[in-house]
Order: C-alpha cells, then structure tokens, then sequence
C-alpha cells in the first residue's frame, strides 16, 4: 500500500514530449502489408471476369462484364482482401492508407475504355 | 450575439455502439487516448446525450437497438451531427444479411459523415470528426439563420 | 426498508462502452439486485453459418468480437479443420499462439485502462492505452490489422511472418513489457486503486464454480482451469502453468490478468523462440461433414465452438458459447449487495464482451 | 469602502477569466501528464461560448432557476470575499450556492441527478467542518472575521495554522472537483452517474455552471492567497502551486467512495484542524 505510486510516471511523461502522433498535421505511413483500403490499381489488366466480386463475403464488389465496369462500396467493404488474393490478374492491390470518409454516399466506379489490347499469341 | 462560432472548436462527442462487434468500438476509445488524442480538437467524450454535439455511432442497427439510437438522436441539442463509424454503421457490413440486422445508421436516423473501414482506424475516425466539424458549423449557422433547426428528413 | 430505486444502467453509458442494459434496484446507494436485459447487439451471428460458406464464415466468426477478434477466427477454423480432418502446418499453429497470445495481452491492458476508468483514475487509463497502442502497432506490422487481424482461415493462417520481423517483435516487446511493468506496480500497490478494488465483489470459489464462471474471473478465485492446457494450437510445446489468486475480489481478478500478461509475453518468446520452418496454410479439400467441439482459451475464459456440417459448403450448425455468457450469472451474484460506485468496477472485473455475449 | 466595491468589481470582471485560463492550463497539464498533447489554453472558453450558442433543453421550469441562483450565489460569495467582508457570510453563501445546485439536480427527474445531487450534499458535509474550522482558525489569529482585517494581519496566517492549512487543502480537493473526490460531478464523464448533478443541464444552463466552477475555483484560491496574505505576491505563487498540485493529485488517485470522503475528510479536519487550533490556543495563551 503506497500513495503517488504512478507519480513517478507522471512526471517522466510531463518531462517527456506527449506521445501523441498530431494526426491530421503529422501522418504516419502504416507499416508494410496494412489493410487500408481495396482499389483497382491496375484496370487495364482486369479481364472482369468477376471473381472478385463472388468471393467477397460482404458484396461490396460489382463487376460488369459486359459494361466493362468495377465497382466497390465502400460502405461494405470490411477490408478482409480476399478480392486482392484471388484476382487473377493482379488488378487489385491492397493499399496501406485509409479510405477518406466521405460526406456523400456513392459507389466508387471504375469503367475501362479503350477496350484492353488482345493478349499476345503464343 | 457573438458573432464567430463555436462549434467548430468545441465538438462533444457521444459514443454509442449499437451492434458494432467492438472493433470499431475500442478504436474510438483509441481515439481518446493519448497516441490520437482528439482532445486536441477540444474534443470530449461526454457520455451524455444531452451535453454532446456529434453522436459517434459504431456498428448496424438491429431491432433491440434502434429504439436507442432514435432516442439518443432525440435527446440531443441542435445543432448536431451524427457520424457513422465502420462497415457495419455505415452498411450493415458483415452482418447485413443477418435477420436480426436493419442495415446501417442512416436507416434511422441522418447520417452526416461516413466512415468506412473495418474496423475503422484512429486515424479514418479523426477524418471523420474533421469533416463533421464542418458539417456541424454549416448547421450552426443555420440554426442561427433561421433561429430554428433544420427539420431531419426522414431517412426512408 | 428504505425507498427502493431503480437506476438504469445502459445501454448507453459512459463507463460501459458497449450496450448492455441494467436496472439496479437500489436501496440508497446499496444494490439490492442488478435485472440484466440484453439484446441490443445481438447480430444473428451464428444463424449466418447456414447462407455463408464455410471458409468465409470465419471472417464472420473474427467479427463476434473485436477484442479478441483473433482468437474467435481461430477457434471456429479448429473446429472447422477438425471436422475436415485437416492437419495444419506446424508454422501456422506457431504463428496462431503468438497471435493469439499478443491479443490476449492487448485485451487485457485494454481491460486495466477501462478498469482504471471505472475508479476514476483517468490518467492511468491513458498510460494503459498508450502502451496498448505500442502493441498494436505490432499486430499492425504482422498481422495487416490492428483490432481485426484477419489472418486466420481454415487450412492455416494468411501471412507468414519472417524471421526479421519476429526478432524486431521480441525486441519491441522486450521494451512494451518493462512499461507493463510499471503500470502493474500501480495497479498493485497504489492505496487508492486497493480501497476501489480490494474486498469488492468477492466471489467464493465454490460460488465460482457452482455458477460456472471461467476465465481470470475463475483463476482469480482459485481455480486453475485453463483451456490452454488442452494443448491446441502449439500450447503442447510450450511450458507454462495457469495464473490464480486466491482472494476472489475485483483485485484478485485485475492481478490474476496482469500476472497473464507477464505470462504471454513470456509464451511469445517461447513460441518464437521454437517455430519451425515451413508452409503456413494447408490446401482445404471437401467440405465439412460431421460435428465438433472447439475448446479455447480466451483473455475472458474459456469459450467453445460447436460446428455441424452436412457435407456442404454450409453448416448446419454454427455455436458459440463465450467466456461472457457464462461470467454473466456469477456477475449478477457479486452485484446484490454492492455500493453504486463499485458498479462499473464490479461489472468490469469480469472483463464484460457484450458483442460476444449476444454475437 | 471604495477598495471593497473595486475589489467586488474586479472580482466580477477578472475572476472568470482568469478561472477560464486556469481550467485551461488545469487540461493542459493534465494532458502532458498521462503523455498527451491536451487542447488549446483557451478551450474552456470555447466551450462554454459554444453551450451558450446550442440550443437549450430543460427539463423543468425550475431546474435553470436553481442553476441562476447557484451562479449568482457564488458571485455573491466572491464578492464578498474580494470587498474584504465577513468570512463566515462568504463561506455561508458558498453553502447557500451548493445547495442551489444540489435543488437543481433533484428538481429533475432523473436518478443520476438525484444521486449527483446527494453527493453534493454529503460532499458538504465533508468539507464544511473543515471550512468552519478555517474560519474559527483565522478568527483566533487575526481577531476578525472581515476579510479586510484578515489580509492584513501581522501575523502570517500560513505560519499560525499549518495545519488548517493543510486540512484545508485536503478538502479544497473536494471544492476543485478532483480526484479522489470527485464524487458528485467529475470532469470527467466516465462516471457511474454520468455527470452526475449536471446530467440533466444542457446549453446555456450548463455554461452558467461551468463559468460558476471558475467563479468558485478562484474564490477558493483566494482562500490559499489569504494564508500568505503577509506578502501578496507570496499568496499568488502558493496559490498557484496549489491549484497545479491539485491538477497533479487529480492525475494520481482513483475516485474514492463517499464514505471514505466523508471519513478522511473528517480525520484530516480533526487531525489538523483542531490539534492546529488547541495548540495555537496553549502556545498564543
């Protein structure tokens, strides 16, 4: 049984600069391999083929084949990354930053054109 | 009258989960603490509907809760705004297919801002607060206007 | 007979972050009785296992809780694996321990800070939580996730963590545990936290048991049960006994969690310091057919998970009990009698999962 | 009596601001001690003047009445004070103040408030005796009741009654809302009883009680100011220190129970107080 136990401790953080991170003025890059946010990196390669969008457990993928369209709520996506894991093509990449809250609810849409080059006869 | 407002500065926050599965949840309190510290912003946690400003709302709404969550929204003072927090407030997320699950926040009541993540990190729900302020000061200045609160449409 | 009173507690209250709602029957400031009502987070959970797929199911079991998110996916795919006969590598049951065990001491001292909240000692909940912070960012490093980990599924785990990263892991938890350190000291010596946590909401160990209580609520009346001992995941290969205390009160149970983060850290490096090479998933074939019954030890006690599978791609059957429900009824016996501050602390002591409770 | 209206004048002028600014500096340290980076100095402010301009909601027709009568209580008290009148009269408006507040809360119908407001109550009765005995204490030495007289005293109060001194600060913990006695309405929400008497207040209601608790931390700091009353500038640094040490005892305790409030509180004021007074009797005899 002691009084001011943590006293030494709080000395020693007042002494100290506050271990805060200022957020929005100081950012931080999350470590290699966070799951930040989903997004279509590379939308010339994907071939629609929609895979993505049937694993996902939450449906926040659509994809269009036939409008050549990919799109992701972000209201439903939880970040999981089974799309990025089992996308063929490796369009999807898994970005360690955060997606921006947002004021207005919309669909993040991803159309492709011009149509993608054949791929090279073997 | 004073003429700048205060809003802006001074953003009481009140923390509701309704279903959330408590990551979003501890992410806020995360917020609190000293690593994010939104004290900063002259952010409170104030557990008190009636002191608050921004209702903070982790997690879908199911049918025990929604009740709750009308009547917290009721019980604050205007101007006021409400964020939703994580996949599951903004969507149901995970859960949306589940019987028990009404689908996100907006469902009930008028969502401001939308954070999405799962679960949301410090660093979103800050984003997050950011924008509320703003939506919150528009708010202000209306009520001021008009001297009465802009009615909340009724969310389908 | 003083006026009687009833003071709602919840759904929406400080002190308790997630919606669980009480009414005290109080006689001035003393608790005659605490009436639980509940439902407020109940998700249907489990009912989901039948329109899910079994593998994506266990994003849905880390989502019963955030807290000890790690530790539920874990579960349910033991379940699932056991069911599918699926042996997984050696690497991947390693990398779940660690996994397992940082969540455990990443509750725990979440747990200390909202205690510490609960007796009004707001500074020592920050200093908590800014320790806690320093773990997460290691679960961010090797997990991707900071509350969610996502990392485990049926066959094995996600990612493979490599060496490097383990080294800088024991090394940043080297310095994490001396801090740790500190903040016991206080919880353990300091006069005004022993008169807030000291001799409240003693529970015997015979009530314990009688009411079926699990966990540190458990081990801090004495009763050295842990699931861990039955050896799943790579628990057989380390050497370890289970923490108790003997007093039974809210301070037996707070020592009793430090004690076990101690232990953890001391689980990592022995998991780390005997992981073998290899592979971290297996090839999941089939689907499962048959029951089981998982057993695993979480920072609130022990929890089980009942699958059913029908020889398709969804359950039949998907059960949770978790270490939340089952301190329930011993939590509303420590309650009769109490004082009106001690409420948060008691409710705390048993480090109350709502989300898991009603999933 | 031209000093006494000024310094009742200043008193109403200079107090808030300075108590505002001293509730700011109170959150900025209190962040750098648990390792954060705490709002800016003028937060308080800020805070009140945003619940000024939010929209009210009272629950009563009552509950803002009492809250008024709180406020213009604690203003009376301070005036007093600063025009160097009668110390018993201070500290009875002060009672007088609290028990408006304690009216207010059980006006309402929430049990929060009535739990708030019977803390409140017993809080009193916790810090009075030892209030009373400061009073009796500095009657002894400066043969007067009046402030006036009392600041002006030869004797160095703080040296005559070191230990009225320290029961004083024992229970200025109490009147400062800190922990471990923050039992009726803490700073701090996390609470059982939410914020306990000012549940119930919201907008201009509860900015009254916020500019009121800066109106009373001031006067209570000018209790400190009166022990070092023989060297002005001396009482404003001692009561500085005290007010930063406050903040630090806040930061290093957990909230205790009402019946360990009432019951250390009651020792220290025995303890120091009145061995303080029988000894300063034996030896000025």
């Amino acid at each position: 049984m002691a009084h001011l136990t943590i006293s030494k401790l709080l000395a020693k953080s007042a002494a100290k600069k506050p271990a805060t991170r200022r957020y929005p003025a100081e950012k931080r890059t999350p470590p290699k391999g966070a799951r930040g946010r989903v997004t279509m990196k590379q939308l010339e390669t994907c071939v629609f083929c929609g895979v993505c969008g049937k694993k996902c457990p939450t449906r926040a993928i659509a994809v269009k084949r036939a409008e050549k369209t990919w799109e992701i709520d972000r209201l439903k996506c939880i970040l999981c990354g089974e799309c990025v894991e089992v996308c063929p093509k490796d369009s999807l990449t898994m970005e360690e930053e955060h997606a921006a809250a947002f004021v207005a609810k919309r669909i993040e849409s991803h159309v492709q054109r011009p149509q993608p080059a054949p791929p090279d006869p073997p | 009258m004073i003429p700048m407002a205060f809003f802006k500065k001074s953003p009481w926050l009140l923390h509701y989960d309704a279903s959330s599965c408590n990551g979003c949840d501890i992410e806020v309190l995360a917020c609190l603490t000293p690593i994010y510290d939104v004290e900063r912003f002259g952010v409170i946690n104030t557990g008190n509907p009636k002191h608050a400003d921004i209702l903070l709302i982790t997690g879908a709404v199911n049918a025990q809760n929604e009740e709750v969550v009308r009547n917290l929204y009721a019980q604050m003072a205007d101007p006021k705004v409400v964020v939703a927090a994580g996949a599951c407030a903004l969507s149901g997320g995970v859960f949306q297919d589940s019987y028990n699950v009404l689908g996100g926040v907006d469902r009930v009541i008028p969502v401001d801002v939308y954070v999405p993540g799962c679960a949301t990190r410090p660093e979103a729900i800050i984003d997050g607060v950011v924008q509320a302020l703003a939506v919150l000061e528009r708010k202000a200045a209306e009520m001021k206007r008009r001297g009465a609160p802009e009615q909340p449409e009724k969310p389908a | 007979m003083s006026r009687r009173t009833i003071i709602p507690f919840g759904p929406q209250h400080p002190v308790l972050p997630e919606p669980i709602h009480l009414d005290l029957v109080m006689e001035d400031e003393k608790v005659v009785e605490a009436i639980p009502s509940i439902g407020f987070i109940h998700r249907g959970l489990e009912k989901m296992a039948e329109k899910k797929d079994f593998q994506e199911m266990a994003y849905i079991a880390e989502r019963i809780c955030g807290i000890c998110s790690f530790i539920h996916s874990m579960g349910y795919c033991q379940a699932i694996e056991a069911v599918l006969r699926l042996e997984i590598p050696r690497r991947a049951e390693f990398l779940r321990v660690i996994w397992g065990e940082m969540s455990r001491i990443h509750s725990h001292l979440l747990w200390l800070g909202l205690t510490a909240d609960a007796f009004g000692f707001e500074s020592l909940f920050m200093h908590t939580w800014r320790l806690r912070e320093k773990l997460l960012d290691l679960i961010e490093e090797t997990s991707g996730g900071r509350v969610i980990f996502g990392v485990c599924k049926v066959g094995g785990v996600r990612r493979d963590v490599d060496a490097e990263a383990l080294d800088r892991l024991l090394a940043a938890l080297a310095d994490l545990e001396a801090d740790c350190r500190e903040i016991a000291a206080v919880f353990a010596r300091d006069a005004s936290v022993q008169r807030r946590l000291s001799g409240i909401g003693v529970l015997p160990k015979e009530e314990a048991l009688r009411l079926g209580a699990v966990g540190p609520t458990l081990r801090g009346s004495g009763v050295p049960s842990d699931s861990r001992r039955l050896g799943y995941a790579a628990y057989d290969a380390l050497d370890w006994a289970p923490v108790t205390e003997e007093a039974g009160d809210c301070r037996a149970r707070c020592l009793v969690r430090m004690r076990e983060i101690a232990q953890s850290f001391d689980l990592i490096r022995q998991a780390v310091a005997k992981i073998p090479e290899g592979p971290v998933s297996a090839k999941v074939v089939g689907a499962p057919r048959g029951e089981y019954f998982a057993r695993l030890e979480q920072p609130r006690g022990e929890v089980v998970y009942y699958v059913k599978g029908n020889g398709t791609k969804h359950l039949e059957r998907f059960r949770v009990r978790t270490p939340t429900f089952a301190n329930l009824p011993p939590l509303l016996k420590i309650l009769q009698g109490c004082e009106l501050p001690d409420v948060p602390i008691i409710v705390l002591t048993i480090d109350p999962c709502i989300s898991c409770a009603e999933r | 009596m031209k000093t006494a209206l000024l310094g009742a004048l200043l008193w109403l002028v200079v107090a808030p601001i300075l108590g505002g600014l001293l509730a700011g500096a109170d959150r900025i340290l209190s962040a750098r001690l648990q390792g954060r980076v705490g709002p800016p100095l003028l937060q308080p402010f800020y805070d009140v003047l945003k619940l000024w301009d939010k929209r009210g909601g009272v629950v009563n027709r009552f509950q803002n009445f009492y809250m008024l009568a709180f406020f213009a209580f604690v203003l009376v008290s301070g005036a007093l004070f600063f025009a160097g009148g009668d110390l018993l009269l201070v500290i009875f408006a002060l009672t007088v103040a609290g028990v408006m507040l304690a009216l207010g809360a059980w006006s309402t119908n929430s049990p929060y408030s009535h739990v708030g407001a019977e803390r409140e109550l017993l809080q009193m009765m916790a810090y009075e005796p030892m209030f009373l005995l400061m009073a009796v204490g500095m009657y002894l030495v400066g043969r007067s009741f009046h402030v006036g007289v009392l600041a002006r005293a030869e004797v160095p109060l703080v040296l005559a009654l070191p230990g009225v001194f320290l029961g004083f600060l024992f229970v200025l913990t109490i009147k400062l809302r800190k922990s471990p006695f923050d039992l009726s309405a803490s700073h701090h929400a996390h609470q059982e009883i939410v914020r306990g008497i000012t549940t119930e207040y919201s907008g201009r209601g509860l900015a009254l009680f916020e500019v009121a608790h800066w109106y009373e931390n001031v006067l209570l700091l000018g209790f400190v100011w009166l022990f070092f009353s023989f060297n002005p500038a001396l009482g404003i640094v001692a009561a500085l220190v005290v007010y930063f040490l406050e903040v630090f005892v806040d930061n290093a305790y957990a909230r205790l129970t009402w019946r360990t409030t009432v019951r250390a509180t009651w020792a220290a004021a025995a303890l120091l107080g009145v061995s303080n007074l029988i000894l300063f009797q034996y030896f000025a005899r």
